[in-house]
């Protein structure tokens, strides 16, 4: 099955993009390459229906953290 | 058993008397009659006695009647070859007293010296390595065992010359008038006895003469042996002067000085468990 | 000797040295730095197969985060 | 060994053709959903890159989206079938909902994705094809070129309009 | 899990922890302990133990954002 | 102060500061883990201890199966097992809830476990309970503390 | 696990507890002592971890329940010394912070409960926590502390039957685990509700 | 069955008390601490704190200061919680037990004092709080190297002279107490001191000297 060691390569190399980028708003999206290489690791190395659930936790997890990161690096919600 | 206490309390008191003296003696004055700290319990025994209104009340009294119980406690551990261990453990309790006399009473003065207490800890410490390296040489801490190992191997002054001081600096570092004693020292008026008068006051008297007499008993017997009891009470008087020369000679520390000496003494002693533990396996 | 066990070794000793020498000392950096530690702590306790002490751990360390940054957050309010 | 490596790209030509559909219809590169999401926008606009492409990177790291909808909906297919891609369609829903997303794009996208890879299960195509080739489609977005991806997205929200 | 993947994910925590010590800017930092996570969870999956892994895939997240207050503009551009 | 002050002066300067208790403290604890250091490979790991951990994969109960029937008897290797007359009922012991969940799948071992019965409670609650008790009150007491203080300037 | 594998553990756990508390040697701040103290927590814990028993885990839960609540008291202790005040001005908002709370914490709590114990009470607590930090609270800590010291209650009940009246181990094992459950959850819950004062946040 | 297996060191055991794997035990030198705790514990609860005079400078006056009852019932409750902790730390009969109940004296210490609102006596709360945190650190640690070396925490099995428990584990442990109860470092202590409260304030020093001289049996016997 190759298709694993596709997943985890790509991980790496996002995730040396991402340390080597400095500025914060562009890291994220290569951080979000990595997430969606680890919760397609996750499924590929456990073939089982919770499995599913684990990688959709880590997914909507991690999306959330990027989304906070993100917005409380735009200065936070605006208010009128 | 009474009997025995009632004359430990007199001899411990005798003590305390010629402890001044001997003091008096070489500083070049006259000095009390030795007696005088006997006549001196009497005395507060018959006086007028009440409670500040300051105090907690249950604390001030009761602190007293520990005083005096944990100490006959000890004699009787003496007596009975009790356990070392139980001793070490009534000095360290001796502290609550001297912190519950000073810290009952609301006055300043007696506060002070419960802090001077609080802070002079670690004179209990050279104690505790004394009771550990004991331990290294007897295998026991029952006073009877280390009676017999005496008998059997020599006085352990001699094998166990480290714990021996330790053990002196800690009877030192309770004496009166010691470079120790900054618990009384002057200029806290009476440190913790400040506002204990009348038969409290007689009370603590006596429960210090037991003190006294424990201790020395407990050096005699722990690093002498077991002697006849003629030849123990001069040895107990030996070992007395010589404090007294010493507490006649030294000024006293400023308070974290004491800390400070005693803490070094007590790593010395440790560097030297060490070494034992090491050498002995 | 598993795999799990070397990289939490690892990952340890760079936290204790992230948390205890930070390369800007402030407070955040810190407390930040701190969480790298509780990854090496996690591994080591996967490679024991300790999942409820693992799963508890995690769980105190989000509260005791919480509770610091509320200390911090009061702190840097007085500064 | 080849022929699954031909496999993954074929897979990845498909998905990204896939999310970048559903993506673009639900009007992702229109506005940031969250604040975050027009911060990073703003931050590729810096670096060289087309503003309209960078708000639906952004969006896309700020909340599941299609993308999402088709790598959970593969990894759905590859545990359990039609039901697994439908389960992870469901969880992608409550993604967006704790996300803040106001879009159904994740949602619709894992459904759609999840009868296309069922499809082409039956041709041959394994599902861990697919959730390698969502992977690597998600690279060429994500994780190649900033400004090369935000220019390409940007001339396909211009034919959209 | 054979030595490869293991060297791969492992190389994502080491590059996470090491990134999370090294930069400065604490957004870079908290980003990169989501990447450190990233490496980590791979070797809980691998041993099965998939409720462990949701749970903690969730509280992460959370224990992320609760240090985010500390880092609102306003807070610290004065 | 005098410009000459002994060692000893020195010394009691730096204990008399309450601010350099921490520091002091952790000073002592780092020559005794330095010394510890030397100690270490002194130091073997006992093989046959309390409680052991057996893993088996293939059960639903991964980390925590420890084998035995509910409501019966396991054995659990326990200090002193004639203190905790029913030992090892609770290791086995599987609520409704967690049976079930144990029968459909193969991967949540923890939950089923962490469900009241199992090994941990059986090892919290029964044959170290009185740890738990003092453990519950650490707890009490430290958050009467801090809600005392929070709330007094109310 | 091999001995080996502990000898080369406990050497990893000394030498970071060296550079740890070599750390707070030099550090003079004192909030940063405090941090430095939950990283001696964690460097604590791997100590213990490498027991690798079921005994281990057993020493694991209160170990880290005392060092939260220890940090929660000498936190408190801070605040009143330093006479902090909470930050004036407009709350922090996020987006999320209007969505995520509500699931996340029904997802945590209910799984929480499913596991009772200190491990659910922990984890339903970072629920309770995340949702209190997000969307304030109105005050009720007589009531929480009034639950908490039942539960307190329930569970010294419980252990006196697992002593004494042994033949009811299952009302014993049920009484623990839902009373600390409660008790870990309502305490640590309360944690939350103390970041801001006043119930109008 | 139980028979302590070092008698020449507190003396044989009197009474045990069994509780699972922990075996409480009560021998002359414990019971002696016990009932010291105890007769402290009582002082708690039935006397009332002194008012401490203080004195006003450049002048006679001189006042007492009030006691507050908040403050008062808070402090008593946490002076009885500290003396039940050292009872029960007197006559524990397992390592991990006794160290859980030297962190409860800990942490009731620190309440003791917390609770004033003078800012020197907090600021000594404060750091002896630190100190007993990271006392902690050792004593469990110690409790741990403990099992896993020996593979037992019962002292009825560590006092055999079977079992050898490593001296970092002993170090670990009476360092761990004199965090705990700050037992020779009593620079904090001497600040909280000057607290009022003297039968509250006393309990601090109570159970740390108890449990300081507990520790040093257990780690002579082991």
């Amino acid at each position: 099955m190759i298709a694993i060691y596709v997943v985890a390569a790509i991980a790496v190399f996002a995730v040396i993009r991402a340390t080597i980028e400095r500025n914060t708003g562009r890291k994220l999206p290569y951080v979000n390459v990595m997430n969606f290489a680890v919760a397609g690791a996750v499924v590929l190395l456990l073939d089982h229906p919770l499995a599913l659930a684990a990688a959709a936790a880590y997914f909507v997890g991690s999306t959330l953290e990027a989304n906070a990161v993100a917005s409380t690096y735009a200065g936070g919600e605006r208010r009128g | 058993m009474i009997e025995y206490l009632l004359f430990a309390t007199f001899v411990g008191l005798l003590f305390h008397g010629i402890h001044r003296k001997v003091i008096a003696r070489v500083q070049g004055r006259p000095g009390p009659p030795i007696w005088q700290e006997i006549l001196h319990t009497l005395k507060f025994s018959f006086k007028q006695t009440w409670i500040p209104k300051t105090a907690s009340q249950a604390l001030y009294v009761g602190i007293v009647f520990v005083a005096i119980a944990i100490w006959s406690g000890a004699l009787v551990v003496l007596l009975t070859g009790g356990s070392i261990l139980l001793l070490f453990g009534v000095y360290l309790l001796h502290k609550i007293v001297e912190h519950g006399m000073g810290l009952s009473t609301g006055s300043p003065y007696t506060k002070f010296g419960a802090i001077r207490s609080v802070i002079s800890a670690a004179s209990e410490l050279p104690l505790l390595v004394t009771v550990v390296a004991i331990y290294f040489f007897t295998r026991s801490l029952s006073i009877a065992d280390i009676a017999a190992y005496q008998a059997a191997n020599g006085p352990l002054l001699i094998i166990a010359f480290p714990a021996a001081a330790a053990m002196y600096l800690v009877i030192l570092s309770k004496m009166h008038y010691g470079p120790f004693s900054i618990i009384e020292a002057k200029e806290i008026v009476s440190g913790n006895l400040t506002e204990h008068f009348g038969v409290w006051r007689a009370g603590i008297e006596v429960a210090y003469a037991l003190k006294t007499y424990v201790l020395l008993y407990a050096f005699v017997l722990i690093f002498i042996g077991a002697l006849p009891f003629w030849l123990t009470l001069l040895a107990m008087l030996v070992v007395l002067v010589s404090l007294s020369f010493v507490c006649a000679v030294t000024p006293m520390l400023s308070p974290y000085d004491t800390v400070t000496i005693q803490s070094l003494a007590t790593g010395a002693l440790v560097v030297y468990i060490i070494v034992l533990g090491v050498v002995m396996g | 000797m598993t795999p799990e066990f070397i990289l939490g070794c690892i990952i340890l000793i760079i936290g204790v040295i992230a948390a205890g020498f930070p390369r800007e000392k402030t407070y955040l950096s810190r407390l930040i730095n701190l969480e790298i530690p509780a990854f090496g702590l996690l591994l080591i306790m996967l490679a024991y197969d300790e999942m409820l002490a693992l799963m508890t751990f995690i769980a105190v360390t989000a509260i005791s985060t919480f509770v610091l940054m509320r200390v911090i957050e009061r702190k840097e309010a007085a500064r | 060994m080849l022929g699954e490596f031909l496999h993954i790209l074929a897979a990845a030509a498909v998905s990204w053709i896939l999310f970048v559909t559903v993506d673009i219809l639900f009007k992702l590169p229109e506005t940031g959903g969250v604040s975050g999401a027009s911060a990073i926008a703003r931050d590729i606009e810096a670096g060289g890159g087309a503003l309209a492409g960078g708000t639906m990177m952004g969006n896309i790291v700020c909340s599941p989206d299609a993308s999402a909808g088709t790598l959970l909906a593969a990894c759905g297919v590859y545990v359990a079938g039609i039901p697994g891609g439908l389960a992870a369609a469901v969880l992608v829903y409550i993604g967006n909902r704790i996300c803040h997303d106001p879009g159904y794009a994740g949602t619709t996208g894992a459904v759609l994705a999840t009868f296309v890879i069922y499809g082409f299960t039956q041709i041959g195509f394994a599902a861990t094809d697919f959730i390698a080739g969502m992977v690597i489609a998600i690279l060429t977005i994500q994780g190649l070129s900033h400004t090369h991806a935000s220019r390409l997205l940007a001339r396909l929200w211009r034919v959209r309009e | 899990m054979d030595e490869i993947l293991v060297l791969l994910f492992a190389a994502v925590a080491l590059i996470g922890a090491l990134g999370t010590y090294l930069q400065r800017d604490p957004f870079n930092k908290l980003i990169a302990i989501g990447i450190t996570y990233g490496g980590v969870l791979p070797f809980i999956i691998d041993r099965g133990y998939l409720d462990v892994a949701i749970v903690v895939s969730l509280i992460i997240p959370i224990s992320t954002i609760i240090i985010l207050p500390l880092m609102r503009r306003d807070l610290r551009d004065t | 102060m005098t410009p000459h002050r002994s060692i000893i002066t020195r010394i009691s300067a730096t204990i008399s500061r309450v601010e350099n208790l921490t520091g002091l403290y952790a000073l002592l604890f780092v020559i005794v883990l330095v010394f510890g250091l030397i100690t270490l490979p002194s130091i073997s790991y006992h093989e046959d201890p309390l409680y052991p951990k057996t893993l088996d994969p293939a059960s639903p109960l991964d980390p925590y199966d420890r084998g035995g029937v509910p409501f019966g008897t396991t054995p659990v290797k326990s200090q002193y097992p004639e203190n905790s007359p029913y030992a090892g009922y609770v290791t086995a012991y599987l609520s409704p809830f967690s049976q079930w969940l144990a029968d459909t799948t193969l991967h949540m071992g923890t939950t089923i476990v962490a469900h009241p019965g199992g090994i941990i409670d059986e090892i919290l609650y029964n044959t170290r309970g009185f740890d738990t008790v003092v453990e519950t009150s650490i707890l009490f007491v430290a958050f009467a503390i801090a809600s005392y203080l929070f709330r007094r300037d109310d | 696990m091999d001995a080996v594998t502990y000898s080369i553990g406990l050497a990893v756990a000394v030498i970071g507890l060296i550079i740890g508390f070599a750390a707070i040697v030099r550090e003079k701040d004192d909030l940063h002592r405090v941090l430095l103290t939950d990283l001696a927590e964690v460097l604590g814990l791997v100590v213990i971890a490498l027991i690798a028993t079921d005994l281990a885990e057993a020493l694991i839960l209160p170990g880290l329940v005392v060092g939260i609540s220890e940090l929660m008291a000498v936190s408190e202790v801070y605040i009143a010394k330093e006479g902090l005040k909470a930050p004036e001005g407009p709350a922090f908002r996020l987006e999320v912070m209007d969505s995520a709370p509500g699931i996340l914490a029904l997802i945590l709590v209910a799984y929480g409960i499913v596991l009772s114990g200190f491990t659910g009470g922990a984890v339903a607590a970072v629920g309770v926590v995340f949702y209190f930090m997000c969307r304030g609270h109105a005050e009720q800590f007589e009531l929480i502390e009034t639950a908490s010291g039942y539960a307190w209650a329930i569970w010294i009940a419980a252990f006196f039957v697992f002593m004494f009246l042994p033949q009811y181990w299952f009302f014993g094992v049920m009484m623990a685990g839902g009373a600390i459950l409660l008790k870990v959850m309502a305490k640590m819950s309360l944690v939350g509700t103390m970041r801001r004062g006043g119930p109008d946040v | 069955m139980f028979n302590l297996p070092n008698p020449q060191i507190g003396g044989p055991e009197l009474f045990v008390l069994e509780f699972g794997d922990i075996v409480a035990y009560f021998s002359p030198y414990t019971t002696v601490l016990f009932a010291f705790a105890l007769l402290f514990t009582i002082f708690v609860i039935v006397s009332r704190p002194e008012r401490q005079v203080d004195i006003a400078f450049g002048g006679d006056a001189y006042y007492t200061k009030e006691v507050e009852p908040g403050l008062l019932r808070f402090q008593r409750f946490m002076a009885i919680a500290c003396g039940l902790a050292t009872l029960g730390a007197m006559v524990t009969g397992d390592v991990f037990n006794f160290t859980l109940f030297a962190s409860l004296v800990g942490i009731t210490n620190i309440g003791i004092v917390a609770a004033y609102r003078n800012r020197h006596v907090l600021n000594a709360a404060f750091q002896y709080g630190i100190v007993a945190m990271l006392a902690t650190i050792p004593l469990f640690g110690g409790a741990a190297i403990v099992v896993a070396s020996t593979g037992t925490l019962s002292m009825w099995e560590l006092f055999t002279t079977a079992v050898t428990v490593p001296l970092i584990a002993k170090a670990f442990l009476v360092l761990g107490v004199m965090g705990e109860g700050m037992a020779p470092f009593y620079i904090a202590k001497a600040e909280i001191t000057r607290a009022q409260g003297a039968p509250f304030i006393l309990m601090v020093h109570v159970s740390s000297l108890l449990l300081f001289l507990r520790v040093m049996e257990i780690v002579i016997s082991m």
